[in-house]
């Protein structure tokens, strides 16, 4: 098999890490895909070994910068499982406000880079103008713009203190107008219709054999979602619904994100509300010693459920720290959702599924089936992308 | 149907290769079975439980090669670990792959780092290492008697 | 100053290179192109060929895989080039600096004029440092 | 009379570099594991400060003083920012103590016989040795746990 | 004479003039883009800096692969060929000489020279990218050239068959060609071709990326690659020039008009602006089809009105 690694990536997000995904094709048709990672490969579970408990929450939040908080989530509700500690009520509501802040922002930039794949530029620069201010809000309330460093075991670094609330519901309302219109300018646009719909589909019985998570399976009718399936932090204590769709297309999944979007916002009002009637200061409890054991955790990231596992055995350092992104299960269903269609169609195919940059691939190939040559890269597969928009927004008009 | 009688059925349908069931709280539980076994258990979490699979974590002890396959009940929220101990020596386990697709990744990755071999799988190629190690070497292994992190204990952070 | 220097100011091609990196510098670099920030302001823009770049912007820490790669790259590039080391993990190796498959900081690979720390350092912080590295 | 191990901790604080380990769980009933080097310090060694200034100078809440006056270190807590090394009057505290390893594979537990052996064979005859009496206060040897007996310059004449 | 021809082509209204002018518009096209983002863009300035630079300060590494000679060439080939077609454009149109007959076909073939030698120097560059970058461009001329030499036949046939510029501008003196029906189509047409000529989305086939100039320019670095963007600098001002001058009434710099004069070319190229950034780019066989078919169909239609005198 011969392999050309050009070794310039593009600068667009998708192919911004290293990573490497070869698509055989025959003509125009995917036959088989391939991935070769290692580019990204950091040793963290090893590194993890190496660690104090508390260190190891810097080291999971810089697995990657956009689930920066899920990996923490997991890992503390994994750990309190072993010291079998519940957190104060205001700790709860504190993550749950952290987690839905991050998941707002990840699905925004997904709007965004989608935008990009489908040829609308436009939509790239406005998603990712409108993400700011949800960056500005964990800058308010952690300190920093991403890498929150906001939980420990037992709690939370930091209070969101009550005087900062009506600032956060302030932005929370401009953001909900500006998913208003994204929504509305996705949703309604026959072009976008028309280019994602049917296109990458992946059936339920694909997502269970694949272990497929995340808006991934819950566009295909999987309602798994951790945050309802097994409750952690406050989401037992607030109102709202698991978004699904059936069709397991690539518009579904834009559905599911955007609806999520305003799910999110709800929650974090509620969050608000909660935090609101309790009395600030205690935010997290004393964890003096993490006994012998292995713990499991989990907690639902904007991309799926992110797992860890943890064996201790009484010391400050953890024996084993296995840990499973969403993204590693739902990269391989890009086999299922590609395989079949035309190269056009398979980046959108590949964007949908969110491929975490961290986790997984970054730069797109496309390779001759039986000469296993190259024939294409990233840019020109995103180019093919963006050409048959063209192709169907030109359909459109004319059928009007 | 709650996750008490769901143990309770695992245990009693798979009677002969449990070793020993280790219930730690109302929603997570290690059950600890003969390695030969691994092919059947599983089917039956996936097929008439409905299991979810999420991962398999692999492990080096004192004791040996030690995996464990954690599996979800997702309408309950439940977690079973399905631990299981293989040799230092030869250590080798049958693939899951043919029942479920989505252990291919993980079953070469382990393979990867702590060279145990999983049977029949389709394709134990590597998937990360390439460039960033050597063939035959196995990260994260541990040598016998313990090998020293030398940064470690060099180090004064402890 | 001369009217090289002066031009050569007012022009930085930028050219990124992701190492293993957690994707916040990648993202924050990327956001400097959004509204908020725009970098083309001040006659900055991304390029996608290393043959047109100024200015190297490596993020994230390089394992042994990525050093290769790293180090055609500069060579391809056209002299004179300035590289920023992007990033605790780019300055440093940050956290990752001790796991198994580090191939040393940037700096220890490539010659690197401008260090911009933080994790991730903020769009303002990486535009800050790129102007002052202007001013050295 | 099952067998004890004897440990010379005036000699095994000589050692240059220790590649063992000797720990005991569940003493004090504490959940983690400490090593013996810790234990045996705060248990003969440390003065018992009424106002000890080691609780009062940690600056991460991790010293704490049970009813019998013993300090303990919670390790999740500890920092090892070493400020009780600077502040202890009589020198307890001392570096050793925080050097622990990566983890438990190294260790031993010494409440099981094989890794009693394993763990005297790993240090010189007059180091640790496997011993089948009890504490002999007047040979400066005295009982910590029910398996380890350290023999050490006990500073309160009991 | 001679030192006139020398003033014309180096200064006035030759390479410096089109070049300042090029620049600025091309200056024009990134703010545009930028708000039509939210953006505020860069500033004035900008392409010079860019050109500046990239002569002055960068080094120009040649191909290791390939021909260094021919890669080296070619730019400069390109300038020139760009440069001429400005400057016999630009003299009828501002009245400083007549022109010649024949120098429209003239003018034609020079405005190829560019994207020929642009051609030529990707595949000397020996970068298999840069090639199918050429291959591309190579494919998108024929298609776009055939529209552009009908509309110039158009143009001639409603000039009453006048094959001189000065002649063409003449003969719009009260009403321009654009205030027809078939003025129209041909405008229309001739925006497209432009489209393609100065490689915008969604004719941009030939450089991978529209914020990239990756492609044909891949290999292109340091003075070579300043050459490059010039040449572009210049074809963004004379293109429009030339439709302007052929169906919009050509161009006077004497009191007022000189207004008009900016506005038309200003707002020729803001059109350009806004197609590039309305559409995704196409495939290249759409492309072709798009020309072939539609486009020249377009313009028979032109010139089957405008002999009806429509
Ligand atoms: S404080 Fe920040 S820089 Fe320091 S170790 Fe923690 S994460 Fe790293
Ligand atoms: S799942 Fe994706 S977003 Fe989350 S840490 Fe992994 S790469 Fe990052
Ligand atoms: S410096 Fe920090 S934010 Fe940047 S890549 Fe490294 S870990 Fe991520
Ligand atoms: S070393 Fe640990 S116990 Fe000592 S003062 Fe520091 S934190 Fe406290
Ligand atoms: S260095 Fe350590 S002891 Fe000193 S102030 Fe900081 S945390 Fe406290
Ligand atoms: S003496 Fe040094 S090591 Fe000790 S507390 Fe002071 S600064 Fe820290
Ligand atoms: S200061 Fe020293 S002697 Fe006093 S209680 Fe603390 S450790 Fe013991």
């Amino acid at each position: 098999m011969t392999k050309t690694i050009i070794p310039i990536g593009p600068y667009h997000p998708l192919q911004e890490e290293p990573e490497l995904f070869k698509l055989y094709c025959k003509g125009e048709i995917v036959k088989d895909v391939q991935w070769v990672t290692g580019y990204n490969h950091r040793g963290i579970e090893k590194l993890s070994e190496s660690k104090t408990f508390e260190q190891v929450f810097f080291l999971v939040e810089r697995i990657c910068g956009i689930c920066s908080t899920s990996h923490p989530f997991a890992f503390a509700n994994c750990m309190e499982e072993i010291a079998r500690v519940e957190i104060p009520d205001r700790a709860k509501y504190i993550r749950s406000i952290i987690g839905e802040l991050e998941r707002i922002h990840s699905h925004l930039l997904w709007v965004g880079l989608a935008g990009h794949f489908l040829g609308y530029n436009n939509v790239f620069m406005w998603a990712w103008k409108y993400r700011e201010p949800v960056l500005e809000l964990f800058e308010m309330i952690t300190g920093n713009r991403n890498s929150y460093a906001m939980f420990k075991i037992g709690g939370v670094r930091r209070d969101i203190e009550n005087h900062k609330i009506p600032t956060i519901r302030k932005v929370l309302d401009t953001v909900k107008e500006k998913t208003d219109l994204l929504t509305g300018a996705v949703m309604d646009d026959p072009v976008i219709h028309a280019r994602t719909k049917g296109v990458g589909i992946l059936t339920k019985e694909d997502i269970i054999a694949y272990g497929a998570l995340g808006p991934t399976a819950r566009a295909s009718g999987v309602a798994i979602d951790v945050r309802k399936d097994d409750p952690y932090a406050a989401y037992a204590s607030v109102h709202w619904k698991v978004i699904t769709a059936q069709e397991g297309d690539v518009f579904a999944k834009a559905e599911v994100r955007l609806l999520e979007m305003y799910e999110s916002i709800s929650i974090i009002s509620q969050c608000l509300d909660g935090l609101q009637q309790i009395k600030e200061g205690q935010v997290d409890v004393k964890v003096k010693e993490i006994p012998e054991g292995i713990g499991t955790g989990h907690a639902e990231a904007p991309r799926g459920e992110v797992f860890h596992f943890v064996k201790t055995d009484g010391s400050n350092y953890p024996v084993r720290h296995k840990i499973r992104a969403p993204s590693y299960m739902n990269i391989a269903t890009f086999k299922k959702a590609c395989v079949g269609q035309t190269i056009s169609d398979a980046t959108i195919a590949l964007a949908a599924v969110d491929p975490c940059y961290c986790c997984t691939e970054r730069m797109a190939y496309a390779y001759d089936y039986a000469s296993r040559e190259k024939i294409l890269d990233g840019n020109e597969l995103v180019k093919m992308g963006q050409r048959k928009t063209e192709k169907l927004r030109r359909q459109i008009k004319r059928n009007r | 149907m709650n996750a008490t009688n769901i143990i309770n059925r695992i245990r009693d349908t798979l009677r002969d290769y449990i070793l020993e069931v280790d219930i730690m709280s109302t929603k997570r539980a290690t059950i600890h079975i003969n390695p030969a076994a691994l092919i059947a258990t599983a089917r039956f979490l996936l097929s008439e439980l409905k299991f979810r699979f999420i991962i398999a974590s692999a492990l080096q002890s004192k004791k040996g090669f030690e995996i464990l396959y954690h599996f979800s009940y997702d309408p309950l929220g439940l977690i079973i670990n399905i631990h299981l101990l293989l040799s230092t020596d030869n250590p080798e386990v049958e693939s899951l792959c043919p029942l479920l697709t989505g252990a291919n990744w993980i079953e070469r990755e382990i393979h990867e780092l702590f060279g145990i071999n999983f049977l029949n799988h389709p394709n134990l190629e590597k998937l990360i290492s390439e460039g960033n190690w050597a063939e035959g070497v196995y990260p994260y292994r541990r040598t016998e008697g313990g090998e020293i992190d030398q940064k470690k204990s060099e180090g004064n952070r402890g | 100053m001369g009217i090289k220097t002066f031009c050569f100011k007012k022009s930085l091609w930028l050219f990124h290179f992701g190492g293993a990196s957690c994707n916040n510098c990648d993202i924050e670099i990327l956001d400097c192109l959004t509204p908020r920030y725009d970098v083309e302001r001040f006659g900055m823009k991304l390029v996608g060929s290393i043959r047109h770049a100024d200015v190297l912007l490596v993020n994230g820490s390089i394992n042994r895989r990525d050093k290769e790669r790293l180090l055609e790259i500069y060579h391809q590039a056209p002299k004179p080039i300035l590289v920023v080391a992007i990033g605790t993990c780019g300055c440093t190796g940050g956290i990752f600096a001790e796991g198994n498959t580090f191939a040393g900081p940037v700096d220890k690979i490539i010659p690197v004029d401008a260090y911009i720390p933080g994790c991730p350092p903020k769009p303002e912080a990486i535009i800050a440092g790129i102007v002052k590295l202007l001013n050295k | 009379m099952h067998k004890r191990v004897l440990i010379d901790m005036v000699k095994l604080r000589e050692l240059e570099s220790c590649k063992m380990e000797a720990i005991d769980r569940h003493v004090l009933h504490s959940k983690s594991f400490k090593t013996i080097r810790e234990l045996a310090t705060f248990y003969f060694t440390c003065r018992r400060c009424e106002e000890a200034p080691c609780i009062s100078v940690c600056p991460a809440d991790a010293l704490e003083k049970d009813e019998n006056g013993m300090i303990s270190r919670a390790l999740n807590l500890c920092i090892r920012c070493k400020s009780c090394i600077s502040i202890c009057p009589f020198g307890t505290i001392m570096n050793d103590l925080f050097a622990t390893k990566t983890n438990g594979y190294h260790y031993f537990d010494l409440t099981d016989d094989t890794e009693l052996i394993q763990f005297a064979n790993a240090f010189d005859d007059d180091i640790v040795k496997i011993v089948e009496f009890d504490e002999k206060p007047e040979e400066h040897i005295y009982r910590l746990t029910d398996r380890v007996l350290i023999r050490d310059v006990y500073w309160e004449v009991r | 004479m001679i030192f006139s021809t020398i003033i014309y082509f180096l200064i006035f209204p030759g390479l410096l003039f089109a070049s300042i002018a090029g620049g600025f518009l091309s200056w024009f096209d990134r703010k545009v883009t930028a708000m039509v983002q939210f953006r505020k863009g860069p500033p004035v300035l900008q392409p010079f800096y860019d050109f500046l630079k990239l002569l002055l300060v960068k080094e120009t590494i040649l191909p290791a692969k390939g021909s260094p000679v021919v890669f080296m060439l070619m730019p400069i080939l390109a300038l020139v060929g760009a440069t001429l077609a400005c400057v016999f454009i630009l003299l009828p149109a501002l009245n400083i000489t007549s022109g010649f007959n024949g120098d429209i076909l003239v003018i034609f073939y020079l405005l190829n020279i560019p994207a020929l030698a642009f051609i030529l120097g990707a595949l000397a560059s020996g970068n298999p990218l840069a090639s199918i970058g050429a291959s591309r461009e190579l494919k998108l001329i024929i298609s776009y050239e055939l529209t552009f030499l009908l509309i110039l036949a158009a143009v001639i046939f409603k000039a009453g068959m006048r094959i001189n510029l000065q002649e063409i501008i003449m003969a719009q003196a009260d009403t321009s060609f654009i205030g027809s029906i078939s003025g129209i189509l041909l405008f229309i047409a001739a925006i497209f071709c432009l489209q393609a000529k100065l490689g915008y989305v969604p004719f941009d086939i030939a450089e991978a990326e529209t914020e990239i100039n990756h492609g044909s320019f891949i290999e292109y670095s340091g003075s070579a690659y300043a050459l490059v963007i010039l040449t572009k600098y210049i074809l963004l001002f004379t293109l429009p020039v030339f439709i302007g001058t052929l169906l919009l009434g050509g161009l006077s710099f004497t009191g007022i008009n000189i207004v008009y004069s900016l506005l038309k070319i200003l707002a020729i190229v803001l059109l350009l602006i806004l197609i590039r950034n309305t559409n995704p780019r196409l495939k290249i066989h759409q492309a072709m089809r798009f020309f072939f078919v539609w486009m020249n169909l377009l313009v028979i239609i032109a010139i089957t009105l405008s002999i009806f005198g429509r």
